[in-house]
């Protein structure tokens, strides 16, 4: 069979994250001259539930998925399986009922580069705060595990508080860093789990105004968190192939209503992003 | 004569299909008192609000000094003069009183409110009717006597060139009204113009120089002479003759059905009262306003706790901590404030009567049809001129009353306890309130009904108790009671 | 006025219409918008998507019958989202950390939900706490409540049989769980019509001195209405566990203003004692019917908020217009 | 009830407490916060954090001028998140995308806000649409309209002079956007207490009828009202973009029951006509010094959610514990 329509389910578009990959999606499409049908859950596990149904109803060929929520994973993949519909999980997996391919960037290494970074800079001790992600997400989980393996070989750095946020939000990020710096006002290494969480925690440094250097690492390469970057607002981030996850996202669909077989999970590389580099990323995103 | 300062010519109002006034003309001297008078729902207070600009005619026109007058917003007529004391309390309850006396017109100074010349002034208007409460005092809490004088301060201080009293003395007892009258006769040898509105014939006769009856919203009759006989007045109103007004009373058992003694409140709005009511007796409770006769029957019917004494329904002694507990032992009341404790105006008649019967509906399933039957009786039995699915607010005062006396009488009580069970209601219906009281006391029920109409209290009562500020004045025999010998317990 | 009112009467005494009283202006709403989308889109007018219209609508269905309950006696209840979570993580951590089976956690989830419903009524009535801050309040808490659980973290994975209720189609039409909506929703109408309780409902509302004057326990009946709302919002943290085959603290964040909604805009008045379960089935079944409408017309995500917003006033505002010209 | 009114004149009579009628309660609270927080923490009383809490509350305290305004009138606003969502984009997009100096792209924002709450106004006297619902509408819409400006991206980087507002301290106390927030606040005083403008506001709030009675034109009143309402909200925006140094459109989400939460809070009745700006300032200050104090005593999240619900009905249940003792 042939793609015609491809559905596209989107976390939460305020995310630059995802509002990228939508756009990338949505490019790749046209150039193949693909219906795309994109629905955004706004964050909400079941509105996302709803969604896939009413999807599903528009009888799309595959179904382009990346979960609202950490629970409620599953259900949207076994309804369009059992609709017959080919699954591609973009960004984040769902447990126990995973789609037909995952394509996601490698968060474990990446998080770990990008810890060993902060660290570094921060002459290898201080005391350190870590702005989870949604609780229980893969690249959460991910991101977490990464940065573990890097806080492992670095001893003298004590990890003083850790906040889980909502949506990945820079408002988020703000609030929880002031929050952190209220408690802990030493704090010298921050590492936050998407660039719209570091951002919002380097302008909560700022506000705050420390004595100390703050080093803030981030993830993701947002577009407007690469101009930043350039700027010096913040330090450090791993940017992610946006740009491929789309294109590819749309070219497995295709192969997946073809029938052909695709692997399982396909991690990508992200790239640690800093002053130095970010140039060549602000001009073309990957 | 001189001129009219204003002059009604033909006004009609329609709501809808419904016409209520038709084609009315009218002129207003200066200086004197016009009496508008009529039933319930004659149109009186509609015509009062195209006067003072809150409705507007259907047709018809008017003049005002000599000039067109169509007043678009109450704004415009107040501009000119024409000042409107609504049959509706129209106070804000959470602000000052000064602030309402002035409210939409606070006095200014360098482009902000003086509040200090506003309560100046406001005292000064207060002062004018014999009220000593500080103006800074918010409206909330005081009683329906005190709002009265306080809607009616507020209109005086308007400076008003024509004054509608749409029914101020209501909610007045006889003191107050003497000082409203007495402002309304000094207003008068001012050359204000005045139209005077009320359903108390005693007071007609005392004020006014001029008689307008309307009825069903046409014009029909005008008498000259204050002095007309009441009889000839209501006859025009009613539109037929109307033989009396109360019926002749029962002779009650001797067998004390309640018996209250010491009885005090925690607020001492009243102390230490002791009677007793049997069965086929009407007791009648007089006072001046704020004596606490409300607050005294609101007690005995659970509604307000007590601080001391006992209330015993047929020797039984009776714990009421609300008025859950007082009704299913048989002991109802008809709250003084029809609109805000008797009826849920914004629903229908036949919910408003089921509401005070939930209980009683056999099985605990309602159907339509058993709740149409159940409203359909009370409605019949009690000559409420409506039907069941009518919504409240549509009813005329007459006949919310009697709606709410239908929904407490449909459970058969033992004690019915009336507050004021007739205020600003037309003499027609009145008479069929009484009629409905009397029927009670036939029927060996035992009856309170408490008014601040003297007239009535002498009229339907066997026994009068009264009370002065708190305290258990006297109880007087029916023989024994007319309006000077309850007057002199009242002002002890 | 009276000519609304006559015009009301003409209807309730004659006419289908006559029973959403209040509600006309959004049943006039509801089916123009089935007529548009009918048209305008193959997709909506099949019975699979009407299946799935009241699949999605099942959450919102039942906690609008709670809130209907609340609005009616003129209360707010804004703790509905959090409590719908509380209710959700106490289930699953009695089944699946305690080791209870099912059942048990269910029945668990609807006792905490309950308490917190109680303790919202004992706040309002003995306290007097406005209720908008009652609810606020147990808004916060119970959300709290529910994230300390597990910490934050979701569980995963309930036995089949559970998932199967939001899924397995009975008779080949309804799952267990628009069965349960339904059920909900015609018990509710039943007692307000027909149940002396019920009525009660409406003289609170109506005006609560006046029902105590009345003797109608108007403390109880408050305390009642919270409670039923709570455990009705338990109730569909169930079904969205059911729906979600997990469960995770964030659940149901926002859910107050949807509810509140469908409930007014079913013509239920915010100040209490009118309106009614008829009118809410038609405000959630125009929030249902317009989300499912525009992914279905492809509309882009963010016009579909100010599509909403536009369609939620036109909803009630036909209800004006119509009452003017009448 | 009589206990009552004579105690409330004495207070409003003489002592200072008066002035803040109705919030008395929750200054009891509030002091007894600060109280509580200076013993069982050093950093909690220090000119520094001091600053920091005026610094927190700015947003939320001028959006809370505004609500207090609805709130008087006895109406409703749901929408003010999105209001200020919808003014920080537009600015944005004039200044970063459109290239007009940010003056301008400031004054764009606070007319983009102003015409929502002129929609509102109208919405809410021309066509009796419901307060809640017509607010809850621009809620969507305002949000719909904020994400499409950039397709859902946000804005970062505007002049330094520009987020220098709320970050340098003048005469080494308080920043540009503190001060802003204190000059609302204290206008807002001055306009309710001593301007007839002000004051109608109560009347309207009071009973709608008897201000229209009264010659005052309510309509007006009304649009008034929300136009301020949605205009300090694009304020609040514009003071948020500065603090974040960028804007995106899903700023604000959720603002609205905060703001809403902070009136009543301070004693403002939702029911209209009585409270005031002095209340809405307590209320204001208890949620941003819990807030500080919760991150200070170094409470973990979820168990600030259960003690913010817990404080929230203590604060306003102190006010009727005090009311049955007087
Ligand atoms: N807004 C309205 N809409 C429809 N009908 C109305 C309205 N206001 C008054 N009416 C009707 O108009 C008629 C005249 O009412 P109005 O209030 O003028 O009577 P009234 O003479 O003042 O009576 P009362 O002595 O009871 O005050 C009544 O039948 C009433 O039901
Ligand atoms: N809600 C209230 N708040 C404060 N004072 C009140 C309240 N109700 C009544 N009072 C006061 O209590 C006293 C007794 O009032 P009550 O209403 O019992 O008097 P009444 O004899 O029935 O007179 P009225 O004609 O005013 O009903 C009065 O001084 C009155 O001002
Ligand atoms: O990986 C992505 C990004 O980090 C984004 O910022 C938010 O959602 C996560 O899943
Ligand atoms: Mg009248
Ligand atoms: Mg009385």
């Amino acid at each position: 069979a042939e793609l015609k329509k491809v559905g596209l389910a989107v976390a939460n578009l305020q995310a630059n994250f995802f509002n990228q990959i939508k756009q990338s999606v949505e490019d790749e499409a046209k150039k193949r001259g693909i219906e795309v049908v994109t629905v955004d859950a706004k964050g909400d596990g079941p509105t996302q539930v709803n969604q896939i149904q009413d999807l599903l109803t528009q009888n799309i060929d595959a179904l382009i998925y990346i979960p609202a929520g950490a629970a409620a994973a599953t259900v949207p993949v076994k309804l369009a399986k059992s609709a017959g519909v080919p699954v591609v999980n973009v960004d984040r997996n769902a447990d126990g009922a995973p789609g037909d391919t995952f394509l996601a960037t490698d968060s474990v290494a990446s998080a770990k580069a990008v810890c060993d970074y902060i660290l570094k800079q921060a002459g290898g001790k201080g005391k350190m705060v870590i702005i989870h992600g949604q609780k229980g997400t893969t690249p959460e989980v991910d991101r977490s595990k990464g940065c573990a393996e890097s806080l492992k070989a670095n001893p003298d750095v004590k990890v003083v508080a850790e906040q889980y946020s909502n949506i990945w939000s820079q408002d988020e990020g703000f609030q929880i860093m002031q929050n952190m710096l209220q408690a802990n006002p030493d704090v010298s290494i921050v590492f936050a789990q998407a660039d719209a969480l570091a951002l919002g925690a380097a302008q909560a440094i700022k506000v705050a105004n420390p004595s100390q250097k703050i080093v803030v690492g981030g993830f993701d390469g947002d577009t407007a968190a690469l101009e930043a970057l350039g700027r010096g607002v913040f330090d450090v981030t791993a940017t992610q192939q946006t740009q491929k996850m789309g294109r590819d996202a749309v070219a497995n669909a295709a192969k997946l209503v073809a029938g052909e077989k695709v692997p399982p999970v396909q991690l990508m590389d992200a790239t640690l992003t800093t002053k130095e580099n970010v140039a060549g990323f602000i001009a073309s995103h990957p | 004569m001189t001129d009219p300062v204003l002059s009604l010519k033909g006004i009609s109002k329609w709501y809808g299909p419904l016409q209520v006034l038709k084609n009315v003309s009218l002129d207003v001297y200066p200086g004197e008192v016009v009496a508008l008078l009529g039933e319930n729902g004659a149109g009186k207070s509609t015509l009062s609000g195209i006067i003072a600009g809150s409705r507007t005619p259907s047709e018809g026109s008017m003049t005002w000094l000599g000039q067109p007058y169509a007043p678009a917003t109450p704004r415009e007529a107040i501009d000119k003069g024409v000042v409107l004391i609504h049959q509706e309390l129209q106070l804000l309850p959470q602000l000052s009183i000064a602030e309402n006396v002035f409210i939409g017109r606070w006095p200014m100074k360098n482009g902000v409110v003086d509040r200090a010349q506003m309560v100046r002034r406001a005292q000064e208007q207060l002062a004018r009717l014999n009220l000593h409460i500080p103006a800074t005092r918010k409206v909330a809490g005081l009683s329906t006597a005190n709002q009265q004088l306080i809607e009616i301060a507020k209109a005086l201080a308007l400076n008003a060139k024509l004054l509608i009293l749409d029914e101020p003395t209501a909610a007045l007892g006889g003191a107050e009204t003497e000082a409203l009258f007495e402002q309304v006769r000094k207003l008068r040898s001012e050359g204000v113009g005045i139209i005077y509105i009320s359903h108390r014939m005693e007071e007609i006769k005392k004020i006014t120089d001029r008689i307008v009856v309307l009825r069903d919203g046409e014009r029909v009759q005008e008498f000259a002479d204050s002095a007309t006989p009441v009889r000839t007045i209501v006859e025009s109103m009613v539109g037929r003759s109307l033989d009396r007004l109360f019926p002749t009373l029962p002779v009650p058992t001797d067998r004390p059905i309640l018996q209250v003694s010491g009885l005090s409140s925690p607020a001492n709005s009243f102390r230490d009262v002791t009677f007793d009511v049997k069965g086929g007796e009407i007791l009648g409770i007089a006072g001046l306003v704020g004596a606490g006769r409300t607050e005294l029957v609101r007690a005995i019917s659970g509604a307000d706790p007590i601080s001391a004494g006992s209330i015993r329904l047929e020797g039984e002694e009776l714990r009421l901590r609300d008025p859950t507990d007082a009704i299913a032992k048989g002991i109802v009341m008809v709250p003084e404030d029809r609109k805000d404790q008797g009826l849920v105006v914004g629903h229908r008649i036949g919910e408003n009567i089921i509401y005070a019967n939930l209980d009683k509906l056999g099985g605990r399933w309602i159907t339509p049809r058993v709740k149409r039957s159940f409203a359909e009786i009370a409605v019949a039995k009690f000559g409420v001129k409506g039907r069941a699915e009518q919504y409240a607010s549509d009813l005329s005062g007459g006949n919310q009353q009697k709606v709410v006396i239908a929904k407490w009488l449909m459970r058969d009580p033992k004690v019915v306890v009336l507050d004021e069970p007739t205020r600003g209601i037309d003499v027609g219906a009145r008479a069929g309130i009484y009629d409905i009281i009397v029927n009670l006391a036939k029927r060996g029920v035992a009856v309170i009904v408490v008014s601040s109409d003297l007239e009535e209290v002498l009229g339907v009562s066997n026994r009068i108790l009264v009370l002065a500020q708190g305290k258990q004045a006297g109880i007087l025999n029916r023989d024994e009671a007319n309006d000077v010998s309850v007057m002199e317990l009242a002002t002890i | 006025m009276v000519a609304l009112d006559i015009n009301e009467q003409r209807l309730s005494a004659g006419t289908w219409l006559g029973k959403v009283k209040g509600a006309t202006g959004p049943l006039v709403g509801l089916l123009a918008l089935c007529a548009f989308l009918s048209f305008s889109t193959d997709a909506f007018l099949s019975v699979r998507n009407g299946l799935n219209i009241l699949d999605q609508i099942t959450v919102l269905g039942i906690m609008a019958v709670g809130m209907t309950f609340v609005i009616l006696i003129g209360g707010i209840d804004l703790s509905v989202g959090s409590v719908l979570a509380l209710a959700m993580m106490v289930m699953g951590w009695t089944a699946n950390i305690a080791g209870l089976p099912l059942a048990v956690g269910i029945a668990f989830g609807l006792i905490a939900s309950g308490i917190s419903g109680l303790i919202v009524g004992l706040l309002v009535t003995q306290f007097k706490v406005p209720a908008f801050i009652a609810t606020l309040a147990m808004m916060s808490a119970a959300r709290g409540v529910a994230n300390m659980i597990t910490d934050g973290q979701q569980i995963v994975g309930f036995p089949d049989w559970f998932m199967m209720l939001a899924i397995d189609r009975h008779f080949g039409v309804l799952t267990a769980t628009v069965f349960l909506m339904l059920a909900v929703v015609l018990v509710a109408w039943l007692f307000l019509h027909f149940r002396s309780e019920g009525r009660m409902l409406y003289a609170v509302g109506g005006n609560p001195e006046v029902a105590r004057l009345a003797g109608i326990n108007v403390k109880l009946v408050t305390i009642g209405v919270y409670v039923a709302s709570a455990v009705l919002a338990g109730l569909a943290g169930i079904v969205l566990a059911a729906r979600l085959d997990s469960v995770q603290p964030s659940s149901g964040f926002g859910y107050e203003l949807d509810t509140i909604a469908a409930v007014v805009i079913g013509g239920t008045s915010l100040s209490g004692g009118a309106g009614g379960i008829g009118g809410t089935l038609i405000g959630v079944l125009i929030i249902g019917v317009l989300r499912n409408g525009l992914n279905l017309l492809n509309v882009s995500p963010f016009l579909q908020q100010v599509i909403i917003g536009i369609v939620i006033v036109l909803a009630v505002g036909a209800e004006t217009i119509r009452r003017r010209r009448a």
